[in-house]
């Protein structure tokens, strides 16, 4: 029943030279040997969560594969062992305790949804492993074992409201989401920001069954009330048909304001750029980004999957995973989680493809938030990102 | 043509008055009447479709009526549910031998016997002498007795008819009803099954659905002609044979 | 919640959300039909309903590649020619796997549902193995996409107006068929007494085969159709499923009137709740309801009272 | 009278075979397992045993009462929640939880605003109330749900996909009052019961023991009720509805009973579940889940108490080896294991064992046929 490592792929030996010592940096029996280290790859790739994931698989995979072309991890190849969350809570769970367990992972790249990190968090608690988890979300978390590689919702949201209040003179706002936690959680933030700091007014707060495809009665709720911006999170195949819906009822998003939070180009993919062009999207990336770095990321992703594959926000943060783990080994001197944890913080990574990222004492990461706004062939143009790098603030005081 | 209650004190096992049962404005029962008495043997017959089965349907509570009245005893079964009309006393053999497969003849008589027919009756249920001498005797009065190990999906037609009756019989019910009991059987199982009924129909009431006029005769006290859902005719077997309407419409032929 | 509103903006929302319902009403009757004609005619529950659905999805997204890439000029029609084409895999498909599986499974109507439900994963795996896990976006023609403005406010979805037209032509399709050919004669015959209809001369297997492929068929259609309003991708099917399903059983299996009449109900139900709800609460309120109303009217709204 | 049948002598709790059987049953989980497995595996065993439990309850009532539910999973989740409800409640201590705003109520109603604890939540502060809960709320659940479409005569398919429907709108309102019920991640970081901290290995490997201990007693109590004239009975209807309520049997209320106790055992296998594995999620609710359950039940036979037991660890042994390696291909796997249970083996691993291995057996040891188990393969229900 062993799974069976996926070895990277081939490599140059020279460069595992000045290994230091197993039996120095590896004290607590992880899967390090003289030459290589293994770490595991938790996603879905079946169940309707690969629609999401798979982008989170590709972009880990390449960055391990860039790793071992550079020489390693403390001169040791980087091994993975990927499992199947197959889209079921429970099954995460199960597999990270196998992967921590059985397989003694050095590091899990891994997760997607909430509720599959709310299941395998506890494992990875109680078994001392180390998480890096790529998708912006709801915050109110923080881990000793979690390094969170998205941004958490105060980063994403508060700067583009700001943003569009400033630039489009919004004054209303009508907030959509899928029902469950992350949109709701963002849209309490969003709601108390629009209420308290800018003053302006929400008039309408609306939450669809995951799965729904039907918008036309909030679409006419919409036309009634004449919000001057539209602030969506649904996500999922809902998206479809939301924009879909939208465009056909003639709700023209060069004209009428849309915000999202949950829509990257991964989801554009499936939507059709011609049904959302015009709308605003606010995340910490966007492929059309245009710095050295990643225009590099983008040819060396596309070269390993393919023309026409696109990179998402969260494909670019579980790039930073495996990544930030070799920094932070290498800052540390040693495999062992706790001296991972411990250093964890202030490790920073220059050739980010979002341009430059640093790990916050809280295990988030400081960085910038862009506004991207959707063009017809289902890239975004940035068009504003922040001066500065946000500060994550896990647990945002006054917005809870 | 219904003959009246000549003393309309007189208490009858069965009344039935007024039944009329339509489905979708086609009345398939039309205005139905007829009594039956203490241990009278009646036979109803009638072409096909002229309402039969739902007359029992209709007594035995499968079918609602559209209106009028079925009195057993004193009870009003139009508005008891099965389970409690077989309570009352009524027993019910279908058309095509209803009887479960997948058990043994004891076990198909079994659960016929009128004890534990509770849900938590029947979690308790003992298997004790009284059952296994009841189950038994029914089996030798239905030629089963050598059977009773046999799963009743292996049982032959005509033995399988048999064990519907015993499985009523079990329950030794006040008003039994049969419908069509020989039909699909040999020339001898029919020999067999009339000498069987002759031997269960002492003291119950019993209703006959039967086509084979020579077994009517051989049984009947009185017989019922219906025809398109209404009562044609009805008296001896004698009388009705003869009377010009049952000719035209059923015997003719 | 009106207050604010004058009333020539309320009258212009209720006019469109009138025609909401309209579009969900044709939504939901396109989902069933296929399903009412292999369930309600043939008795079989097929679990796999969505993923035919989805079937013609795809079909749809290859020949909406296929021609934005090599015959633009035809990019215009290529719509309906995807649908055919999408009927007729589907279709395809369905007298397969009547023809592999379902005919032995005639007698045990609760079998067929565990073994339909094992043909939707295997569907799935493959969409998603030949596919891709991700979803596919469909191009649509220029003029199918927008709304044609009536007055100011009331909009008119081109989308919407193209799948009402479909249902009502597939619809009256279905019921030409039913109750007017030779074909809806025998299955109709089929269905009262397999064993008579076989001895007067009807082949029942190739009656079933090709009732099973029609309805596969029909649902190859809506899958086609619904790219233009949602999503395209492996599991994409399992989110009509459960609506599929009640939307039949609520129109009492056997009659296509049932069918649209409970399609009708069910629809204008949840898309008023939607309007003066939240979208959660009309979804569970809807789907109670019917389940209620199921409870109390089991064989559903439309239903023939026989003697059992 | 003189003739005596076996069927009438035959009155025993168990045959000679069936008390075989068990004993085999609980010395593979109680012994063989735990002596063989490290104690990763051992607790996956402990969490595919705790389906066991929904799968013993669909051969009763799918089986044997010929009533197909596509909804255990709402009896599995709703115990799985009393069970987790009451586990939150005792690791939020106000010590535990005094970064919130509100100390002393559960982490996820805390960032919902909610400022004390919903009524419906004040039963589980108690772990008495707590287990009567865990069986009570599932049980009165279907039994609502059985008297409401029983007594009406709804039944097969309809009765399949009405329960479908349940479970979907069960699902949405779990996911969407998340201030009440956490929402679609579930109640998770569940640790401690009465203070025995359950995430450790040992506390596992009780807890495992306990399960299978529950199991077994399970199993028992559905063998008594198999054996007793209510399992007659139970087949009896599925075959010949009418000719039953002829026989002066109420169907509905028997229906009713196997429905509730089916309700029952799936309740008890949610809460053990969320004790061994930690947490509870709305991902058990749902139509996907109930469906699968229903499998392990085809597969292990659907007259066979043990083979559910068979059925439910091999469906998901074959699971976690598949997809560990080979992912991709899993679906396709189970996929072709409803098809070919359905098609093939309708009866399942008992199935077959009864019909390869039992001859072969009574060949080898010579015994007269009359004295081997006399199966009840019928035709599956409908």
């Amino acid at each position: 029943m062993a799974a069976m490592p996926f070895a990277g792929l081939a490599m140059p030996r020279t460069a595992f030279a000045q290994a230091p010592a197993t039996s120095a940096v590896n004290t607590t029996g992880l899967a390090v040997t003289d030459t290589d280290v293994t770490v595991g790859i938790l996603h879905s790739v079946t169940g309707t969560m690969a629609i999401s994931e798979t982008g989170s698989v590709q972009a880990e995979k390449l960055a391990i594969e860039q790793i071992n072309a550079e020489g390693g991890v403390l001169g040791r190849k980087i091994k993975f062992i990927q499992e199947d969350g197959g889209s079921d809570w429970p099954t995460f769970a199960e597999k990270a305790k196998k992967l921590l367990v059985n397989d003694k992972c050095a590091a899990v790249m891994g997760c997607w949804t909430s509720a599959s990190r709310k299941a395998v968090l506890p494992v990875f608690e109680q078994y001392n492993g180390m998480l890096y988890y790529p998708t912006f979300y709801e915050g109110l978390e923080q881990s000793k074992n979690v390094i969170y590689t998205g941004q958490e919702a105060t980063q994403q949201i508060l700067a583009g409201l700001d943003w569009v209040a400033k630039e489009k003179g919004a004054k209303t706002f009508y907030l959509l989401g899928s029902d469950y936690i992350w949109p709701r959680t963002s849209n309490k933030i969003a709601r108390k920001h629009i209420e308290n700091v800018l003053k302006t007014k929400v008039v309408g707060e609306e939450y669809f069954p995951l799965g729904h495809t039907q918008f036309n009665s909030v679409i006419n709720k919409i036309k009634l009330t004449k919000p001057d911006v539209i602030y969506a999170i649904i996500v999922g195949g809902s998206n479809v048909a939301f924009y879909k819906q939208l465009k056909a009822a003639g709700i023209d998003l060069n004209k009428q304001t849309l915000m999202t939070i949950s829509v990257t180009e991964d989801e554009i993919d499936g939507i059709g750029g011609e049904n959302i062009a015009g709308a605003y999207a606010c995340m910490k990336y966007f492929q059309s980004l245009d710095n050295a770095n990643n225009k590099q990321f983008v040819s060396a992703f596309k070269k390993m999957w393919g023309d026409k594959t696109v990179i998402g926000d969260v494909t670019q943060a579980a790039y930073l995973g495996p990544w930030l783990w070799k920094l932070t080994v290498e800052k540390a001197g040693s495999f062992d989680i706790d001296k991972v944890a411990e250093a964890s913080a202030g490790v920073e990574f220059k050739q980010a493809p979002e341009g430059y990222v640093k790990i916050h004492p809280n295990h988030h990461l400081w960085s910038k938030t862009r506004v991207g706004r959707a063009r017809p062939d289902g890239q975004y143009d940035v068009i504003y990102e922040t001066a500065e790098l946000m500060e994550p603030d896990p647990f945002p005081k006054g917005y809870q | 043509m219904i003959i009246p209650p000549n003393d309309p004190q007189k208490q009858f096992v069965l009344a039935v008055e007024a039944l009329t049962v339509s489905f979708d404005g086609f009345k398939a029962v039309n205005d139905v009447s007829f009594y039956v008495d203490e241990n009278e043997i009646r036979v109803i017959i009638g072409p096909n479709g002229a309402g039969k089965t739902t007359v029992l349907d209709l007594i035995c509570g499968r079918t609602r009526a559209t209106s009028g009245s079925i009195k057993f005893r004193d009870m009003d079964l139009t508005k008891m549910s099965e389970s409690n009309i077989v309570l009352a006393g009524v027993g019910r053999k279908f058309q095509n031998p209803s009887i479960y497969d997948d058990l043994t003849v004891f076990e198909n008589l079994e659960i016929s016997f009128p004890r534990g027919r509770s849900v938590f009756g029947a979690l308790t249920f003992r298997r004790d002498a009284e059952v296994r001498r009841r189950v038994e005797e029914i089996a030798e009065t239905i030629f089963l007795a050598d059977h009773l190990d046999e799963r009743a999906e292996f049982l032959s037609h005509g033995q399988k008819q048999w064990l519907e009756i015993g499985m009523l019989l079990i329950q030794d019910p006040d008003l039994m009803m049969l419908d069509e009991p020989v039909a699909g059987m040999s020339v001898s199982e029919r020999k067999k099954t009339a000498e069987l009924l002759h031997k269960i129909i002492k003291n119950r009431s019993v209703i006959v659905i039967e086509h084979d006029m020579k077994f009517v005769e051989d049984i009947a006290h009185r017989v019922t002609v219906l025809h398109q859902g209404k009562v044609l005719s009805e008296g001896s077997m004698d009388r009705v044979k003869h009377d010009p309407r049952v000719i035209e419409v059923y015997l003719g032929h | 919640m009106f207050g604010e509103y004058s009333l020539g903006e309320l009258t212009s929302i209720f006019v469109m959300q009138g025609f909401a319902g309209l579009i969900l009403f044709s939504v939901f009757l396109l989902m069933a039909l296929g399903l009412a004609i292999i369930f309600g005619q043939m008795g079989v529950i097929n679990m796999a309903h969505g993923e035919f659905m989805i079937l013609g999805a795809y079909v749809t997204w290859m020949c909406s590649t296929f021609f934005h890439g090599y015959l633009p000029a035809l990019v215009p029609i290529y719509f309906f020619i995807a649908m055919i084409l999408a009927f007729l895999v589907s279709g395809a498909l369905g007298v397969a796997v009547e023809w592999l599986m379902i005919r032995r499974l005639y007698k045990r109507p609760l079998d067929t549902l565990l073994a339909t439900w094992g043909l939707s994963l295997i569907l799935q795996q493959f969409y998603r193995s030949v596919f891709g896990p991700r979803e596919v976006g469909v191009e649509l023609p220029q003029w199918m996409l927008g709304s044609l403005p009536v007055t100011d406010v009331i909009e008119i979805q081109i989308n919407g107006l193209f799948v009402m037209a479909l249902t009502t032509i597939i619809t009256i399709a279905v019921a030409v068929m039913m109750y007017r050919s030779r074909w809806g004669m025998q299955v109709r015959a089929v269905v009262q007494n397999r064993v008579m209809a076989g001895a007067v001369g009807i082949n029942t297997e190739k009656v079933d085969r090709y009732t099973f492929g029609i309805g596969c068929g029909i649902a190859g259609i809506a899958g086609s159709a619904f790219t233009m309003i949602g999503s395209t991708g492996p599991t994409a099917g399992q989110l009509y499923i459960v609506d599929t399903f009640l939307v039949v059983v609520f129109g009492g299996a056997a009659s296509l009137a049932g069918t649209i009449a409970s399609a009708f109900t069910i629809s204008q139900a949840q898309s008023i709740m939607e309007f003066f709800l939240s979208g959660s609460i009309a979804k569970v309120l809807t789907l109670l309801a019917v389940v209620g109303i199921l409870m109390l009217r089991p064989q559903g709204l439309f239903v023939l009272k026989v003697r059992r | 009278m003189v003739i005596r049948s076996k069927s009438a002598d035959d009155t025993a709790f168990m045959k000679p075979l069936e008390i075989v059987s068990i004993l085999i049953i609980a010395a593979l989980i109680l012994v063989v397992l735990p002596a063989t497995l490290d104690a990763f595996r051992l607790n996956l065993v402990g969490k595919y045993l705790t389906y066991a439990f929904v799968a013993l309850g669909l051969v009763l009532c799918w089986g044997f009462g010929g009533i197909l539910s596509l909804g255990q999973g709402i009896f599995f989740g709703l115990g799985g929640y009393c069970m987790a409800m009451y586990l939150k409640l005792e690791a939020s201590s106000v010590a535990n939880t005094k970064i919130q705003s509100t100390p002393g109520i559960p982490d996820f109603m805390d960032w919902n605003q909610l400022t004390e604890l919903p009524f419906f939540w004040l039963p589980f502060k108690s772990l008495t109330l707590t287990v009567i809960l865990i069986i009570a709320v599932p049980t009165l659940f279907a039994f609502f749900i059985g008297a409401a479409m029983f007594k009406r005569r709804v039944g097969g398919v309809y009765f399949a996909i009405i329960t479908q429907a349940i479970a979907a709108i069960l699902t949405i309102l779990i996911v969407g009052r998340q201030g009440y019920t956490g929402g679609i991640n579930g109640i998770t970081d569940l640790r401690t019961l009465q203070g025995w901290d359950i995430r450790t290995d040992s506390a596992k490997q009780i807890l495992y023991f306990v399960n299978s201990g529950l199991l077994i007693a399970c199993i028992l109590l559905a063998q008594y009720v198999k054996r007793s004239k209510l399992g007659r009975v139970l087949v009896a209807m599925r075959d010949k509805e009418d000719r039953v309520r002829f026989s002066g049997y109420s169907v509905a209320n028997f229906k009713i009973f196997a429905f509730c106790l089916a309700a029952a055992f799936a309740a008890i296998g949610g809460a053990m579940f969320t004790l061994q594995v930690g947490f509870m999620s709305p991902s058990f609710v749902g139509i996907v889940p109930s469906i699968e359950m229903v499998i392990y039940t085809a597969v292990g036979g659907r007259l066979s108490l043990f083979g559910a037991v068979y059925g439910t660890l091999l469906v998901n042994v074959a699971k976690t080896a598949f997809s560990e390696s080979f992912p991709e291909l899993w679906l396709f796997g189970l996929g072709a294991l409803f098809i070919a249970v359905v098609m093939v083996f309708p009866n399942g691993l008992a199935g077959i064992y009864h019909s390869y291995v039992d001859p072969l057996v009574a060949r080898l040891t010579r015994r007269r046929p009359a004295e081997t188990e006399q199966p009840l393969h019928g035709a599956p229900a409908e």
